[in-house]
């Protein structure tokens, strides 16, 4: 006789159909994400104006119709009403410099869209993000567009027009005294469109945070790294490396915690897992940052660790009933 | 036993024919080679000192033994007069050695052009040396038997701006070359007797 | 399980951002103000961040026109741009490169005054 | 199923045409292709080695014992391969100059080597040249396209001619090494899509 009383019987009960689905979509999911990007590029609007816009604008429509033109010409089903060729060409956008001139959003949405998703299989199969591989190919093949330095030249505000990750690197710890936390994340530095304003991006993300789109562990995560690793190198020679601050507040670093390291595709799934990529990434980030000759990390970080994530899923808890 | 007799056989026939084969094309290719790598590597320095001679100075060179190792020496003739002959010192610049193309007239020992052959300068500063006709056209008229300085080191000739050490190695290649030509005058004057 | 709604939202999104992103293209084109901000030379050494105006304010180091665009002595009155004359590779003997004029301009006035003397000071990757 | 010999020549420019449909020999496809002529003198310099290589293991299949047969065929690879080297060095230098390392590299490249073992040691010294010719102009169509689409977007220029005036900021990714991954994969990609009708 089986003892029934060994097994909590409750837990395996379900219900009798019909089921109800939530409502929850792609599509919804996605105008989620854009809904949350929105104050950082509005923030981006007001101080750099209509080439802004005309940035951030060309970005969204191109990509959705490279997405269109791609299905049409392979013959597959019309998938750009998910909105996911929408976010990719609204992210792409707000890591663009103001001044990018409109054959680089073109070709830049094209490669994410294209090589970045469709090619291995549209939406939920790529392996990398895809704006971070356009952003990474482009800002390899045309160095002085993404040099916000060079880019912003022209823009003059009551703030210094500095952009503080390539003074860092150039100038050393002390050209970036100038630049405080409040400031940082206020937008008072150049970068780009979208990246620059901090509370709006933190703002952002806690808000997918609550509404379960994004995972609070990678986002967290990826801070973590930064900052720790940015303390430690900072303990070791307070004169060459700089403090934690800058690091989690300028550059890339804000966005690709909140918006790029937690594409749903290329990052890992199970707990333990999320937290070694996030960690990872915001590892990387710093040391590419301080020793490394690229002068913002986040971009190849994030590439590097979506490349390990269907590794970092191997790491998951056993199957209940499994021998050791 | 057989099988492996064969096999044996087979492969000695076959390296045998490939190396007969490749030995015959060494052969018949050995001079065109050289030629080829005279012309490309050093072609357009000789050329450009020489410039205005009435030969192919690739094709008149000759070769003097100076001490061990063997040095090129390539004839210029103008207004049919085989007098000036161009070959090759070596300097140390910033990026490592560089090979200087020097030609001399023995008539009177002065240095009718200098030209860079090889180098591992850095780009845009050091290669100047090679790109910029301005550097080497300072060397033009020089005696060849006297050692050549930049201007801060005594001399006469101007640096390259932002480039010192390459200026400086290229003199000392000069120096080197007209140490090889007060060497070897004697000879080099005995063997350009040939191609008058 | 795209609904007709999802698709309309798309090709409108996309149509309205098309003409919106073109429009701005076409008609707010970046323009160089008349006074520079900032430039950014570039040459093989590195480029070189140049802060224009914080070289002329009076705040910053009050430097008048005519201390550097010598063309004014002549009795013109729009400064030139530098590269405008001194080319690359100048061929007239009796202007300088581009190089020797920056190199004369800039280090001769930073040693006089206090403006950063090492090359990596100016020169950045 | 004998095919005719205009078939043996032109499944290599199509059906067969590597590196696309044979995914072979990628070293050289991916190494030399930052320029049209790069790509070009690569193509003819393997024509040449895979005809005579095809036609002499042709003529030597009944001889060539099975067990040391690729011995031999790396053998006749190797001389044909010096043999181009040589007379590249003799009269194409500049070319010699660039493609450098990759000359000699032909000896192992799998398009060479295969087309030997799976044609020319089955098959009679008309058909095995036939088909080494027609798969080296594939080879080489294939190696002068990809050359072309990268110099034009990489280096803006065709043939070392500009194509789209100096204004135009070259696109240095396709030059690079991932560049030509990324370029085969489309290549690949849009020929798998032209394929399927």
């Amino acid at each position: 006789m089986v003892d029934n009383n060994m097994v909590d019987t409750n837990k395996f009960i379900v219900s009798h159909a019909p089921f109800w689905h939530d409502g929850s979509k792609i599509s919804t999911r996605n105008y989620n994400i854009a809904l949350a990007a929105l104050p950082a590029i509005l923030l981006g609007i007001i101080f750099y104006g209509m080439p802004a816009v005309g940035v951030i604008s060309l970005s969204i429509s191109s990509a959705i119709i490279w997405e269109f033109v791609f299905r049409r010409v392979t013959k597959r089903s019309n998938t750009i009403g998910d909105g996911s060729a929408a976010i990719i060409g609204m992210l792409f956008g707000m890591l663009l410099p103001a001044t990018a001139p409109w054959w680089l959003v073109i070709l830049g949405t094209f490669v994410a869209v294209v090589i970045g998703k469709q090619i291995y299989g549209g939406i939920g199969a790529n392996p990398f993000n895809p704006v971070v591989v356009a952003i990474a190919i482009l800002m390899i093949s045309w160095k002085d567009l993404f040099d916000f330095n060079e880019a912003l030249m022209n823009y003059d505000f009551d703030f210094a027009m500095v952009y503080p990750l390539a003074a860092l690197k150039h100038f050393g710890v002390s050209a970036v005294d100038s630049f405080n936390a409040g400031d940082l994340l206020m937008g008072k530095q150049s970068g780009g469109i979208g990246s620059t304003f901090g509370l709006g991006l933190i703002a952002g993300g806690i808000y997918l945070i609550i509404r379960g789109i994004i995972r609070w562990e990678i986002a967290l995560s990826f801070l973590a790294g930064v900052f720790i690793t940015a303390l430690i190198f900072n303990m070791t020679d307070s004169a060459r490396y700089a403090g934690p601050v800058i690091h989690l507040f300028a550059g890339y670093t804000l966005i690709g915690a909140f918006f790029l390291a937690t594409e749903d595709s290329s990052s890992p799934v199970n707990f333990i897992p999320m937290l070694i990529y996030g960690v990872g990434a915001g590892f990387l980030t710093v040391l590419i940052r301080n020793i490394g000759v690229y002068v913002d990390g986040v971009i190849f970080a994030i590439l590097i660790m979506n490349l390990t994530s269907p590794l970092l899923d191997k790491i998951k808890p056993k199957a209940i009933g499994k021998a050791a | 036993m057989r099988e492996i007799i064969k096999m044996i056989v087979v492969l000695t026939v076959l390296s045998s024919f490939s190396g007969g084969l490749l030995a015959a094309i060494r052969g018949g290719t050995m001079e065109k080679i050289e030629y080829q790598q005279l012309v490309f590597v050093k072609g357009p320095a000789i050329r450009n000192i020489l410039e205005g001679c009435s030969n192919d100075p690739i094709v008149d060179r000759f070769k003097i033994k100076d001490g061990d190792i063997e040095r090129s020496f390539f004839v210029g003739i103008f207004d049919g007069k085989a007098n000036t002959v161009a070959f090759e010192g070596v300097g140390k610049g910033f990026g490592g050695d560089m090979g200087l193309m020097v030609g001399v007239n023995i008539d009177d020992d002065k240095i009718i052009g200098m030209g860079v052959t090889t180098h591992s300068e850095t780009p845009g500063i050091g290669s100047k040396a090679q790109t910029d006709p301005k550097f080497p056209n300072q060397f033009k008229g020089l005696a060849a038997i006297e050692p050549c300085k930049v201007k801060p080191d005594g001399g006469e000739i101007d640096a390259i701006s932002g480039a010192t050490v390459t200026s400086r190695g290229v003199c000392v290649g000069v120096t080197d070359a007209t140490e090889i030509y007060k060497r070897l005058k004697p000879q080099i004057a005995e063997k350009i007797q040939e191609f008058k | 399980m795209i609904s007709n709604k999802e698709l309309q939202i798309a090709y409108g999104l996309a149509i309205i951002l098309l003409v919106v992103g073109v429009l701005s293209y076409a008609a707010f084109s970046a323009k160089a103000p008349d006074q520079p901000v900032r430039l950014m030379f570039k040459c093989v050494a590195g480029k070189i961040f140049f802060d224009h105006k914080t070289h002329t304010v009076e705040s910053g180091y009050g430097i008048s026109c005519s201390d550097c665009h010598h063309n004014l002595e002549e009795g013109e009155t729009d400064p030139q741009p530098c590269g405008e004359c001194h080319e690359p590779e100048s061929q007239d003997e009796d202007v300088l490169s581009r190089t020797d004029a920056f190199h004369t301009q800039c280090i001769g006035c930073h040693k006089e005054e206090a403006g950063p003397e090492k090359c990596e000071l100016c020169h950045v990757m | 199923m004998a095919k005719t010999i205009t078939q043996e020549f032109t499944k290599g420019l199509w059906d067969e045409i590597p590196p696309f449909r044979l995914v072979l020999g990628l070293c050289p496809v991916l190494a030399v292709t930052k320029s049209v002529e790069n790509g070009l003198g690569m193509g003819v310099a393997v024509v040449f080695v895979l005809v005579c290589s095809n036609m002499l293991v042709s003529l030597l299949r009944n001889i060539i014992p099975s067990k040391v047969r690729i011995a031999c065929f790396i053998v006749i690879i190797a001389t044909f391969v010096i043999v181009v080297e040589l007379l590249m060095q003799a009269y194409a230098y500049p070319l010699f100059l660039k493609l450098g390392i990759f000359i000699p590299l032909i000896v192992v490249n799998c398009v060479v080597l295969g087309r030997a073992e799976a044609f020319a040691y089955k098959n009679g010294p008309v058909r095995s040249i036939v088909d080494g010719f027609g798969i080296g102009i594939g080879f080489t169509i294939s190696l002068t396209a990809l050359g072309a689409l990268r110099e034009v977007f990489g280096s803006g220029t065709f043939f070392g001619m500009s194509v789209f005036g100096p204004s135009f900021q070259p696109f240095t990714f396709m030059v690079e090494a991932p560049g030509a991954f990324v370029c085969l994969g489309l290549m690949l990609s849009l020929m798998n899509l032209a394929g399927n009708k």
